[in-house]
């Protein structure tokens, strides 16, 4: 069983900011039901267009998935969309306490769709994101570091 | 919290007849049953007896029960030995919905200039046996099926298979972790040339296993050292754990009625309440004959992992074939084997019940699963456009 | 009968201790390790745990540590994954006196094509240091020398061997079956790639050994299936028993000092008395430096089985030779090895005390041998010649 920190389980059972902005300025969709794992999310922005007011997202995904996307519509708010590209997936783990190294690519996907929210909204072109980030080999390496767990149980 | 546990298939509860066969073997009766003296004599006797249990739930003969320390072990040895004893024979046979223990094995030697053949099932998990019949040759050295899977626990015709197998000159070896104590197995009766199980899944201890070989059939042998268990497996034996499953043996027999009854009604009500209770859900090889204890289930538009973490919340113990619990990308094999589409095999859910599972338990399943489905799925992009129409 | 037990190589007692630490998880903490429930999980943080604890006694970092089903599987695991890691070297490395689960392996080797070089020992059973440096080559994959003997208790001098081979750039195992839990080893300043153990010599229970794996060295997986132990050993991890070593290495670590100072008196008393109260007696490998807990005594005229009987008939369990060769005409290899005439060889018998072993115990067998000595010599024709003069 994974080794979820207290903060992923909380942001796990009690995500925050779950559902949709109807008037949102920016949206944001990565992965896809095939990959296993996919994120949709909405930013709100201030009159100025600025700041972020608002954020909620929608996630097919792990716990890690869900916690990581509650975890990232917390940490955008009040942030400009400068601020708010900065945020790495590293920032999104660290914020939850951090997460299994396994599972480090389920954050990504956070990271992703802001880009992809903030690019579309400032009408950049969006090069596809979904399924190009790398979930790590599924077998040993010399050294014996592994990734995957499937333990076929 | 008090567990409801539902993951059988994954590994048992030691059963309390069991532990009290086996328990005077660790600090009173702890002789090597290998030594000279009466203190280890004692202990061979009882591995005597044990092996005698274990014969008899199979309908095999004690001497060919060699005691191992896994199911793992015994898939191994199994097909390591059919290469040995056949090293002009390059063709191997085995299915896609294996267990890994037999499947890496099998796909390393395709690195070891080996032909390896996996047969495919359909969609409801079931094997393809004019693929099997067309695949083996002269030149193939075993073929490896397993007897029931542990994910969805559909069952193989396996001794229809063996006859194909035998037919062409080579080994069958049946990887009936799941099926021991579920289905009733005759090996006297069979052309079955090597069979494993693990005592784990069937009420005894973790960490020892039985491969069957048929008396006759050519063995190299995989673990080599000492000349224990008639020179086919080194090691001191495995004393209180052989005890152990002899007897869990011997109350598998006595409770095959109880698997194939009582476990199976809650079975059936689990399968039937949950597939009324929760639209876009499916059962994975539902059409297939199945073990009575387990059914897979798959939900639409959520993720596994996210459905078990919920269900552990509440007590509840299940498994997924879910990429998700594994960290890895892709969902289960045995899923994609049957084409079972990604958007279902994401939220795909085992249950494995045993003799221990109660109704009150199969109830609060019951209870609780749907609203977790439902949360999920108004949180997930899919669901919501889903429950919109 | 109460036994007299003075077979501790061959298996020893659990240790209560040990089995309180793992009796919770047969029937009530029975969850699979890797499950994604917390009842599972429960079971892996202990697994965890005990990880730690065989760290601890070795020296070694808990990620070295891979749980494996016992010695056995260890020593074999330990030499196939050398040849599989450097596939060009054809060249293996061992002792004459090694245990069958290192020896018949090697031997198997040399049908394949190895080279198989056997080191020999003196007459007190040391390692021929200058035949090993002469031995070692470019083409030497592994050498695997066992750190203390099973038979006579010689200790051999490993670190000086290790360093030999790891400037030849071959990887070095040694099976230290016997030597852990009575003599202090610590990995962190070491040069051993690879190390066996097996709990049941050091009171855990059979069936649970480990096999240390320096960080950084290249592994191929002996048991291969699920990634469990981070996909160096397959097959569901037997938790109690995982559990119960933890626990019987961290009493290991304690009792270290009462195995070198009470065990070993008692020992010596039992070595001084019956070397002086039994004629045309000697200690093999008397002379070299031993484990604390092993005497074997060659009794000349006799027979070893036979004294082995009439102890037996006392309670006095003790060996000739080791558990598992038993039943086999020939004497000791590791006896042969040392060149122990056969007139000696055959009427060895070895004593292996344990914390557990009173004076008591040791008392009676020095008050009862001498006597089944002479009696057995004055029934042997070569024993009434000698007798006569
Ligand atoms: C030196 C040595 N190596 C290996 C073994 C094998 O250990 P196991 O019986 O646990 O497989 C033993 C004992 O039997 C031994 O004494
Ligand atoms: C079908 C099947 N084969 C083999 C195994 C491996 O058994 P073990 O974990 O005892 O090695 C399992 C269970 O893990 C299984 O379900
Ligand atoms: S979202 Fe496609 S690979 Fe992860
Ligand atoms: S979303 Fe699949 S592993 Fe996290």
């Amino acid at each position: 069983m994974w080794d979820y920190t207290p903060t992923v389980k909380e942001h796990f059972l009690n995500p925050r900011n779950v559902g949709d902005i109807p008037d949102a300025d920016a949206v944001g969709e990565v992965g896809s039901l095939a990959c296993g794992d996919a994120l949709k999310l909405y930013l709100k922005l201030d009159d100025d267009k600025d700041k972020i007011v608002d954020a909620k997202f929608q996630t097919f995904g792990c716990a890690s998935a869900i916690a990581s996307s509650s975890a990232l519509t917390e940490m955008v708010k009040g942030k400009t969309l400068d601020e708010a590209l900065a945020i790495s997936n590293q920032d999104i783990a660290e914020f939850l306490g951090g997460l299994p190294e396994e599972k480090m690519h389920c954050s990504v996907m956070g990271q992703e769709a802001l880009e992809v929210a903030i690019a579309k909204y400032r009408g950049h072109e969006v090069k596809p994101h979904d399924h190009d980030h790398d979930h790590g080999p599924a077998y040993p390496d010399q050294e014996g570091t592994i990734v995957c767990k499937c333990f076929g149980i | 919290m008090k567990e409801i546990y539902l993951d059988n298939n994954a590994t048992t509860k030691v059963d309390e007849a069991v532990f009290e066969e086996m328990r005077p073997y660790f600090c009173e009766l702890y002789g090597n049953p290998s030594s000279m003296h009466f203190f280890g004599g004692q202990v061979q006797q009882k591995v005597d007896e044990a092996r005698k249990r274990v014969a008899a739930l199979l309908g095999a003969s004690p001497d060919e029960i060699i005691f191992t320390a896994c199911g793992t072990e015994s898939d191994n040895a199994a097909i390591r030995s059919a290469l040995e004893v056949f090293p002009e024979k390059r063709h191997v046979i085995t299915s896609r919905v294996e267990h890994p223990a037999v499947l890496t094995q099998c796909r390393n030697l395709t690195q070891k200039g080996y032909r390896v053949t996996e047969i495919g099932v359909d969609s409801e998990g079931q094997l393809d046996m004019a693929e099997l019949k067309a695949a083996v040759d002269a030149d193939t050295a075993i073929v490896s099926l397993m007897y029931a899977n542990n994910e969805t626990g559909v069952i193989f015709p396996i001794e229809e298979a063996a006859a194909i197998v035998k037919a062409k000159g080579a080994l069958f070896h049946t990887d009936a972790v799941q099926a021991v104590g579920k289905v009733p197995i005759n090996l006297a009766a069979s052309k079955i040339d090597l069979l494993s199980l693990s005592g784990h899944k069937l009420h005894a201890p973790k960490g020892i296993g039985v491969l069957y070989l048929r008396r006759g059939t050519p063995f190299r042998p995989f673990m080599v050292g000492g000349h224990q268990e008639k020179s086919r497996r080194a090691g001191t034996e495995n004393a209180a754990a052989i005890i152990a499953l002899g007897k869990a043996c011997e109350l598998a027999g006595q409770n095959m009625a109880i698997e194939n009854s009582q476990v199976k009604a809650l079975r059936d009500r689990l399968q039937t309440e949950l597939m009324a209770r929760i639209p876009h859900a499916r059962i994975n090889g539902g059409a297939a004959e199945r073990l009575p204890n387990t059914v897979n289930i798959a939900f639409e538009f959520v993720e596994g992992e996210a459905i078990l973490l919920l269900l552990n919340e509440l007590g509840i113990c299940a498994s997924s074939g879910s990429a998700c619990t594994s960290g890895s990308l892709e969902p289960s094999h045995v899923l994609r084997a049957m084409g079972v589409p990604f958007t279902c095999a994401h939220g795909s859910i085992r249950f494995s019940l045993s003799r221990y599972t109660t109704a009150g338990e199969i109830d609060t399943v019951i209870r609780e699963l749907p609203p977790i489905i439902a949360h999920l799925r108004q949180m997930s992009p899919f669901g919501r456009e889903f429950l919109k129409k």
